[in-house]
Order: structure tokens, then C-alpha cells, then sequence
């Protein structure tokens, strides 16, 4: 059986059922508690656990990202929500230098199960400073595992895995997904990380994204099928460990690879495909990989330029056509 | 300074402030009505009932100070001289804004007023200010920076660290910090250890100064005095202005978290009916006063028509905004 | 405490507390020459003329309390129970090190004694000292950490933030600057406005402390103070202890920016020194004191012997020390 | 004519002589006066210019990158030193929200003429806090220029260009390279950022580095000649811009590709290298393209597993023999 629930909602579930579950869960951010959250995903949480478990900051990411990292080297395992990820590069030194390495820099007698998360990449029109898509930073450093999930079973189903992960997870999800619906199974439900999935199947090419894109590439697949072009989606919902197999076996049948993803394109999680494909399959493309990203520019204010730069439907479908022309 | 000034002239000036003030607070309710009619997108955080602040301390600055501020950005803007049109044109997201409209809201800037710009990351924009102030000691320009930002951003390294440098290197500028009483939703006694935000001076030996912002002219003077300490001994202060916001955090806050009572009771201290009410006291005519109030009202409604009228801008403004010279990829 | 204790016990005690020091101070000795002699690699901070501040606050502290500290964390980890054996294994490069060879000098963590780490990044781990803190209240553990830095690391956004969120969450945590008036070449002068760095606790309205750390007793009684306000009222201090580093900053430092005039100044306040001569004063005798120095001398040559006959790590470590569980790339 | 220069030499001389040309000009950092620079780059400078223009900072990295930003702002040309760019993460902010993007918030008003520089990526067993290659990060970024010099006459030449560039330049050092010597030529030496070269001709396979990789991807190829292997070593100098016409060319002679740098393989230069030649020169490649890089794992102090760790010219050279292996 499932239920419809919004994507904020499904993340809600997901911290509420792990703490009632474990005890040493606890989520801390900014305006989490009494505010109910800047984007209302913690909704009645305080009034559920109390201030001891639903902690309101000051606005010190560096300062309480690192004492969750404390924490959760003591055995706790805290959720940190970034009010949006824009606001973690105050923290980075945190992530990289500390989350992602005291692991290692203690030859493995300390963990650090940590949660990460907030809405990531463009809302709608709020300029340059809070637009920015923070994965290609994050996925780039081994001990870390990214994921990025499109709808909200799949946020709620990796959300509870990244709480139960052992190691640092940092949880990207979107403004403009918060509202939107979807079905999600009743009961304990668990998605691993790490696992892609083809949302939408076909033979002519793949076209691989993650969080708001995958709805982008399916709209852009529902219009090349119009063309009589039949388009595979590949919704990576990880990014790292990223599912290469998936991809590979998809562009073995296909030949043609898009990737879509926010965020510039210099590096990369894109760019990180293209190049894990190219040289896995190098036989099976018969075409360059494209990627659409934004435009490698900081996001504009105005509404049409924002759109402009953001990846659209039209965009993915002339990049496909660019590939499919480049048959040979 | 102002003890020397003749009557008319004082009255004058608090006239000035006044209509300075008058300004900001119409054009922050046309930019509500926009943002309601989605003539305005993102995020929009209003400055009305903190106009004595900005109109106040910079009053007591001269056109080649510098200022920056935080998103919370339009009343600073348009105090320190940037006009109606630009902003507004700026923030419809018309070319012909301050900003091309590539900025919007949150990111207001005015060269050649040399308002420094409004900043989103929280704190971010504070060694910026030291910045400023460095580079007018080394150049002994004889400039002051002034720095805004709320209450909320003294927990942020940012703050630690821009006031530190000024401390140590003794620089021309004067931080001042709006304390609303809140930060979004959260009250200053949920975010700070102490109630009292110039007390973060002493960790500095750094001169404090703590006031309300009800009286323009006493926030003038009493930013005076610390622009004064930085232009002429490159001291900075610590200024916590104490004020609040008659409206939410931005239009998209219902500002629960407080109760109608207590914001009607500061409303009652409006620095803006307070500033016309000594104007009627120290003698401006009721005429007098018409005709500042319609001058504002024309002079909004031109920047309202300015904005909507003017064009967006085109794909091509976007490369070079980001490089100066050739695009770099 | 200390005050009810009987004679006997408390120069076994202070006999114990000077053991600890000479302790370190022979193994960084032996590290200084295994550095000489290519056996260790990297940086390599010693903690020679500080040996009484880690060993007069652990005095302080129960087995199961926190500790962390910055990349000079050799005297710190030893003084908190690591054994000499995995620490110069450590800086030996070998697997049996604390942290398998990984970690090197700067990295020294001991889970099992509650050392959670030497940081290389300044000011980085003192957030990570209020998140341990953080769980201990949260848990009601009753343990406390200690969080060891140098002066120089004040001036950072990591100080501010962690220092702030400790004092407003009221967490029982014990901040610990070691004072060595230098950071690298930068006198403290040149570094902050203020010279007394304890003030710092005044714009978080922090209990404070500051005091020499010639006396190994002295530090114990006065760190035991502030561990006793955190455990009983979860309240939080900034403790300044005033201290001298003998080496230069790391191995390659020179030390230029010093006259040898000082240098011997503060040896002959060497902290060791003085506890020697405070244990003879007390009666202890030539012979338990031979006894006790020999002790040390035996355990230094055997943790050299096992750190250069352990073997070396194998790549297998890499990826295990990475992730838990399956690798994710 | 020419001197022989140390790379620190090198670096050293492009800044006394912009300072000596502009009065704008100066140098801020820890240790760069007094203590005459943590690596002795900037040994002497305090004596001729003087402490209002050689600033010895606080331990305030995100402070003293934003007072630089800030006086750039005003007109000033600020040369910001960090004593390794591991320590630029917590000044992560500054560069990535005020140096990139504010020409870009303030519609153009606003310039940023600033330089960042310091020893990058490894040095000698410095642990992994203190190893990271951070090129990665900021070469994804609009709006900065990041250039990684290999040799003293390309560092002195393109610190010079950087210097007097109206954008923020990342200029990327290497404490490995310091003392490594070069002929440099004499008088006013300007290189220009964004020009790739070709440092050994070859016909067989394109190596394609920067910085101390440089030297790596040159052993490799000394190597590979004497197996009978002709390969072509492309400096790149400049990461962004990234000359693609220079690596475009040369592969499509060669048909093959490997690329060497420090830092870890998911996303970053390498991968973006590899996502811009499969895609220009689809058509011309005969293997996949290969990346070497350092292994994905923060980096260990053990000098066997650093070494291990780190791109070797034995790695490149096994590289390149599977991909002239899979000839097709
Ligand atoms: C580093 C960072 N964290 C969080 C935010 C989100 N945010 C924007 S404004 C704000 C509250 C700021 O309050 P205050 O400093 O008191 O200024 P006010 O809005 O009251 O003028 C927060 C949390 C941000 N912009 N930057
Ligand atoms: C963020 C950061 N900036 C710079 C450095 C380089 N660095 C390492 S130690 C040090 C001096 C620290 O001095 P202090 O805090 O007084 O500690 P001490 O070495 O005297 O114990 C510096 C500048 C660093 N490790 N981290
Ligand atoms: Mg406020
Ligand atoms: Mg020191």
C-alpha cells in the first residue's frame, strides 16, 4: 500500500520515524524548532521531541555543523539541516577537513555517522549567492557519500538510510520539489544508497540526472517520444557512490548519453560521468556524451535569464537531437 | 555639530532626514504591492521601521564614505543616495537597475554612491567593510566605511574575524549592528549568550556604543561620534543600534513568533512619525509638509512607472558581468 | 581536594605528575631525533617547556572525560593515557601507530583514552570539543572535555563559533589556550588588539581564568576549577594558560624572530625543572627519584624499539579507513 | 637571455617587480613579512617595501581573503598569500560568494582585481588535512581564473599576467616545486593565462598535466621512449581558462589522451578534460580517455602509502600502455 505525501512531508517521516527509532538521533539547524523550519520539512517536530532533540541555532554553520561532527564522534547521530546548502561554504573546512577525514585521520577508531541535508542548487529568482549547487563540491571528496533524490519515496527511502549510514551523508534536496507529490510505500521503507534507477525506459538514448532534473529529463523524454525519439531516464538519486553499472548497462542498449544536472558545468558531477562512461563503454557510444547544465555563469536575478540558465526541457531535447543527428 | 547649527537650517535638516526617510518607507510598501503582484521574485526583506538607522548614520557621512550592508538592503541603498528608479528598476529585474537586474533584492549596489552593495551569506560581507577601510588607510583617502548587518550575524565567524583585523590594524570603520530582536524567527535570547550586542567589543578593546533608534537625529549624532573616532583616529566601533521590523523577515514570513501586542507597542515608537511629529513641534508649516510629502509621492510613483516600463535585460549581459575582458572557461 | 590530601599521597601524586612530564619531554626529544634522522616525515610541532599544561589539566580531568587538541598534540596524547609506544609509532609511520601510519605527528587520537584527535587546520576542532560536550549533556554523562589551542587560533571563525555556541547552550566544556606568545613567527602583539587573550571570554559572558603554567600543581588546581563549574553547572570557561615553547614552531622553524635572551629567560622557569626541584624539596628521595627517571628512560627506549621494528601499513588500509562498510566511490 | 631561477625566485621577482611598477600592489598573508614567508617566497619584501605593503595577518584566513576582496573592490590589487591553499577552505566562502561573484551582483559596477597564492596539493607527508589539491573546487568556478605554473619562467610570467588581470587569478603553487630551478628570460616576462604547451612533441598518446605533474607526465614519457612510445606532454598552465584548442589539436593527432594531476579523480579537472576532448574530439580518439590522479582516499602520512597515493611516473606509463593496448 502507499499514500501520497509531498516531498517535505516524506523527509519529515524520515527523521520522525529514525528517532523514534534511535535515541541518539537528534536534528539541529537553523529555525528548525519553534520557526518549524524555514521550508516547513520539520514541521511539528519540536512539538513532538522537545528542544533536547529539535535544536534551534544561531547562525553559525561552521560552528554547529562542527558540533554535530563532535557528536557524532561520540556515538550520536545528528541530522544538520543546512537552511539551504548555499550557506554550507561557511562550513567547508568543516565537511572536508573534519566529516570526510577523521576517519581516516584516526586510522579508523572513529566514526562519523552524520547527516547533512537541505534544499540545494536554484529556488526561483534568489540571485547568485543562494543558488548554487553545492554537490559538484561535495561529491568530489572520498568520505562523503552524496545523495540527491527526485521524488518522495525515494527521499524518504534514502533519508533513512543515510541516518542508519555509518559514515558522513549529505542529503541534497530542492525548493521547488518540497511541494510536489508523490506515492510512498507504507511501513519501514528503506532505499539504498548508491542505487540508480531507470524511471523511464527506451532505446535511443540515456539520459541520466538527479533531483529536480530527472523531471526535467523526463519531460524533455515525454517530448522527444513525440518526435519519435524513445528516450531512457536514468534518475541517479546518488551521486556518491554512483551507480555505474546502471549507467553503463543503459548506454550499452542506448549508444547516446545526455547527463542534465544544475550547477556549472566545469567539473563536476557531469563532468565526472562523462568521463566514467567514455571510458567504460567507449565502444558502445556512437556519439559524444553532452551534458546541459546551467550556464557557467553566476545565477542572474531575472526571471527569464534564471530560466535561461537553469536546464530546461527544450534544452535536453536540441542536445539529444545534436547526438542523435551525430549518428554514425 | 549640530548644537552650532542655526534653527532653520536644523529644521531643514530634520526635514531632509524626514523626507529621506518618508522615501524608503514608500518605496518598501511599492515593493510589497510588487512583490503581491509578482512584479518581484525571490526573496524580499523590508527595512520599514528601521529607516532611522540607515537615514540616521548616514546623515553623519560624507558622499565618498563607503557603506555594505546585507540583503536587508533598500533603506541603506536609498539612504546613502542610490535613486527610487534604480532600485525598483532592480528589483522588477529590468536592466536599467542598479544591478542590471542581475541582483535583485538581496545584492543592491551603487558605485558611484559608493554603497558597496547588499550581500546574501550572512556575515560574509563584514571583512569586506575592513577591506574597504584598509584600503583607505593605506591610501590616506581620509575615507570611513560604514558596515551594517543584524543582530543575528555576530554568532558568524565573519563578524569575529572582519572586526578583529579592524581592531588589530586600527581601521577607518564603524560596524553597526541593527538589532531588530530577531533573526528570522529566532528571538536574540535563542541565539547569544548575552543580551547585550556591543558588549562583543571588549573581546576586541574596541570602542562600543549602545542606543535606540527612535530619534534620527540622536542616531546621527551618536554614529557621528564613531565616524568621527574613525576618520580622525582610525579607531573602529562597535555600534549595536537597537531597532525592530514592523514587517516579517521577508514576504514570505508570517512573523508568528511574535505577538500583534508587542509589535503594536513598537509601533508606537515609529521613527518616521516621530521624526514628522518633531517637524510640526519645531515649527515646519502644514503646506511645507504637503508639499515634501507629494514630492516623495511623485518621486515614487516615477520610479514605480520608471521600473515597469523599462526592459529586461538580454542573454548577452550575462558573460560579461561575469569576466571583465574575455569570457574565461 | 588537593588540600585534604595527605602528605604522602600528594608528593606520589606530584611525583606521578612530574614522571608524566619528564615523560614527554623524552619522547619528543626522541622525536626530534628520529625527525633529524629521516624517521619521521612531515611536520613535527613539539611540546618541549608546555609539558605542565596537558599534564596539570589531565591531573584535572577522569579517565572517561574528552580531550582534542591542534596538530601540537603529542604532550596532550601522552599526558591522557596514550602509550609512548603507539605515539612514536605513529610518527614513525608504522600500523601499529595510533592512527596506523595515517595520521602522522599532527593526528595523534586515542579512542580508547578519550584523546579524540590532533587538528591541523587552526581553530577546526573547537566546534568539534563543543559537539563532544554537546553529547555529553545530551546523554547527562557527566563527562567533560577539555579543548586544547594556541593563542594564534583565536583570531578565527572556528574560536567564535565554538567558544559561542558552548556559551550560549551552556555546555561542560573547558576551553584551554596555551599562551606560547608566538604563533609561528607572530608575536601576539602583531596578532591581536588585545594582550590579554582571556578576555575574549568577556563578549560571550564565559567565566574566565589566566595564570602561568610554572607550576604543574598550580595548573591542575586552576583548570580543576573550570572543570568542576562544567560538570557541576555545565558552564563553560576560557582558561589562558601562560607558557613558552623551548623548539621553534616545527622542526624547519628556525626561530629567528627571537633573541636567545629570552629563550633562557623562560628555561629557567622550565616547568620540568621545577618539578623536579619541588619533589626534592618534599622529600623525595635520590633513589625513588632514579627509580622514577629510569622508569621513563626504559619506557622511552622500548616505545623507540617497538616503533622502528613495527612494520609499515599496507595499501589495504586505505580504503578501510575511508568508509565504513563498502567503498563508496 | 636568460637567468636560472628557483621557482620561489621566480615567483618572488613577478612580485617585486609589479609592486615596484604599481603603487596599488600588495602583499598580504601569514608570515610573508617578518618571518619571510613559511616557504621563503617572499624572503626580503618586507625590507623593500615595508610594512604598509608586505601585511603579515592573523591566523584569519576568511578575514584577511575578504579585507583583500574588499580592497580590490576600491581599487587596490591585493597579492593574498595562504600559507598552503589547504587553508583557503575556511575562506571557502569569501572566494567562492564575494571574489567570484561580485562583478556579477553588482551588474558590473564592481571589479575584483585580486590575486590568491600559495603551495597547493602535496607536499611531504603532511597528513591529510594538509595534502589537498584545491584547484578542484575553484576551477568549477565563474568568474575566477585558476593557473597552476610548472616551471619558474611560466610562474614568474604568469604571476606577472595574473597580477594585472581585472578578475580574481587562483594562482596554484607547489612547496614540492619551490626549489626546483628554470631558465627564465630577462626583462619584462609576461605569459598569458589560458595558453596550454606543448613541452615534448610525440605522436603515439597526449599527457596532459599542470604543476608538479608537469615533471611526472615528463618522466613517464622519458620512459615510454624508451619502450619505443612517442608521447606528447601538454602543460596546461591555465586550468580555467582551459586552452581546449591546444589539447584538441594534439589528440587529434595522437588519438589518445591521458590526464595527470594531483587530487582526487570524482569530478574536477581531469574529468572535465576528460568530458571536453571525448566531446571536440569524439571522432579522433582511438582508446578511452585516462585519467591518473591521486588515489581516492584522504591522503595517508605514511611516505610509502602517500607515495602510493600520489600520480607516479610508473602509473602514467601503465596508463598509457592500456590504452595503446586497446588500439583499435
Ligand atoms: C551564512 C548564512 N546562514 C543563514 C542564512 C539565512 N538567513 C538569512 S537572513 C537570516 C537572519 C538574519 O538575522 P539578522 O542578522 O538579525 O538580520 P535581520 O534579518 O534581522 O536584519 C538568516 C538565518 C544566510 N543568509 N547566511
Ligand atoms: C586555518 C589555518 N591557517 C594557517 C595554518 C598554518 N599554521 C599552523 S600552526 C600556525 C600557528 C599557530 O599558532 P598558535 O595558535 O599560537 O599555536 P602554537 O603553534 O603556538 O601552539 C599556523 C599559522 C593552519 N594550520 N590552519
Ligand atoms: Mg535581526
Ligand atoms: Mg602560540
Amino acid at each position: 500500500m502507499t499514500r501520497t505525501l509531498r516531498f517535505r512531508e516524506a523527509l519529515r517521516e524520515a527523521m520522525v520515524e529514525e528517532m523514534e527509532r534511535d535515541e541518539r538521533v537528534f536534528l539541529m539547524g537553523e529555525e528548525v524548532g519553534h520557526y518549524q523550519g524555514a521550508y516547513k520539512v520539520s514541521e511539528g517536530m519540536l512539538e513532538k521531541f522537545g528542544p533536547r532533540r529539535v535544536i534551534d541555532t544561531p547562525i553559525a554553520e561552521a560552528g554547529f555543523a562542527g558540533v554535530g561532527i563532535g557528536a557524532a564522534m561520540v556515538g550520536l547521530r545528528p541530522i544538520v539541516e543546512f537552511m539551504t546548502w548555499n550557506f554550507s561554504a561557511v562550513a567547508f573546512d568543516q565537511i572536508l577537513n573534519n566529516a570526510a577525514k577523521v576517519r581516516q585521520m584516526s586510522g579508523g577508531q572513529l566514526e562519523c555517522p552524520i547527516v547533512f541535508r537541505g534544499p540545494n542548487a536554484s529556488a526561483r529568482q534568489v540571485g547568485s549567492q543562494h543558488s548554487q549547487a553545492m554537490e559538484h563540491f561535495y561529491a568530489h571528496v572520498p568520505g562523503l557519500k552524496v545523495i540527491a533524490p527526485a521524488f518522495p519515496a525515494d527521499a524518504k527511502g534514502l533519508l533513512k538510510s543515510a541516518i542508519r549510514d555509518d559514515n558522513p551523508v549529505l542529503v541534497m534536496e530542492s525548493e521547488t520539489l518540497y511541494g510536489v507529490k508523490g506515492d510512498v510505500p507504507d511501513g519501514e521503507h528503506l532505499v539504498p544508497l548508491g542505487e540508480a534507477q531507470v524511471v523511464r525506459p527506451g532505446n535511443d538514448v540515456t539520459i541520466a540526472a538527479y533531483s529536480r532534473m530527472t523531471h526535467v529529463a523526463l519531460e524533455a523524454a515525454a517530448a522527444l517520444e513525440a518526435t519519435g525519439v524513445s528516450a531512457e531516464v536514468v534518475d541517479l538519486r546518488s551521486l556518491r557512490p554512483l551507480d555505474e553499472g546502471t549507467l553503463v548497462a543503459s548506454v550499452e542498449r542506448t549508444h547516446r548519453l545526455v547527463v542534465v544536472h544544475e550547477g556549472w558545468p566545469y567539473g563536476g558531477v557531469g563532468a565526472e560521468i562523462a568521463d566514467r562512461v567514455q571510458r567504460l563503454a567507449f565502444d558502445a557510444l556512437d556519439a559524444p556524451i553532452l551534458r546541459v547544465s546551467t550556464l557557467d555563469v553566476p545565477m542572474p536575478y531575472s526571471a527569464a535569464l534564471e530560466q535561461a540558465c537553469i536546464p530546461q526541457p527544450g534544452r535536453v531535447v536540441r542536445a539529444v537531437q545534436r547526438i542523435l543527428g551525430a549518428r554514425r | 555639530m549640530l548644537a552650532e547649527t542655526p534653527p532653520s537650517e536644523a529644521l531643514d535638516h530634520l526635514a531632509a532626514l524626514y523626507r529621506r526617510m518618508l522615501l524608503i518607507r514608500r518605496v518598501e510598501e511599492e515593493s510589497a504591492r510588487g512583490y503581491a503582484e509578482g512584479k518581484i521574485g525571490g526573496f524580499l526583506h523590508l527595512y520599514i521601521g528601521q529607516e532611522a538607522v540607515a537615514v540616521g548614520a548616514m546623515a553623519a557621512l560624507g558622499p565618498d564614505d563607503y557603506v555594505i550592508t546585507t540583503y536587508r538592503d533598500h533603506g541603506v541603498a536609498l539612504a546613502k543616495g542610490m535613486p527610487a528608479r534604480a532600485l525598483l528598476a532592480e528589483l522588477f529585474g529590468k536592466v536599467t537597475g542598479c544591478s542590471k537586474g542581475l541582483g535583485g533584492s538581496m545584492h543592491m549596489f551603487d558605485h558611484e554612491h559608493h554603497m558597496l552593495g547588499g550581500y546574501g551569506i550572512v556575515g560574509g560581507h563584514i571583512p569586506l567593510a575592513s577591506g574597504f577601510a584598509f584600503a583607505s588607510k593605506y591610501r590616506g583617502d581620509g575615507k570611513v566605511t560604514l558596515c551594517f548587518f543584524g543582530e543575528g550575524a555576530v554568532s558568524i565567524g565573519g563578524f569575529h574575524e572582519g572586526v578583529g583585523l579592524a581592531a588589530l590594524w586600527k581601521l577607518p570603520v564603524v560596524f553597526v549592528c541593527e538589532n531588530n530582536e530577531y533573526s528570522m524567527g529566532t528571538p536574540l535570547s535563542r541565539s547569544m549568550s548575552l543580551e547585550d550586542v556591543s558588549l562583543k567589543a571588549l573581546g576586541y578593546g574596541m570602542d562600543r556604543d549602545r542606543f535606540f533608534a527612535d530619534d534620527v537625529l540622536e542616531v546621527e549624532r551618536r554614529i557621528g561620534e564613531a565616524v568621527r573616532r574613525a576618520r580622525e583616529q582610525n579607531s573602529p566601533t562597535l555600534v549595536e543600534v537597537r531597532t525592530y521590523r514592523f514587517r516579517g523577515h521577508s514576504m514570505s514570513d508570517p512573523a508568528k513568533y511574535r505577538t500583534q501586542a508587542e509589535l503594536e507597542e513598537h509601533k508606537k515608537r515609529d521613527p518616521l512619525a516621530r521624526a514628522r511629529a518633531l517637524l510640526v513641534e519645531r515649527g515646519l508649516g502644514e503646506g511645507s509638509l504637503a508639499e515634501l510629502e507629494g514630492s516623495v509621492e511623485a518621486e515614487v510613483t516615477d520610479a514605480v512607472k520608471f521600473a515597469t516600463e523599462s526592459p529586461e535585460p538580454g542573454l548577452d549581459v550575462l558573460e560579461e558581468t561575469t569576466y571583465k575582458g574575455p569570457f574565461a572557461y
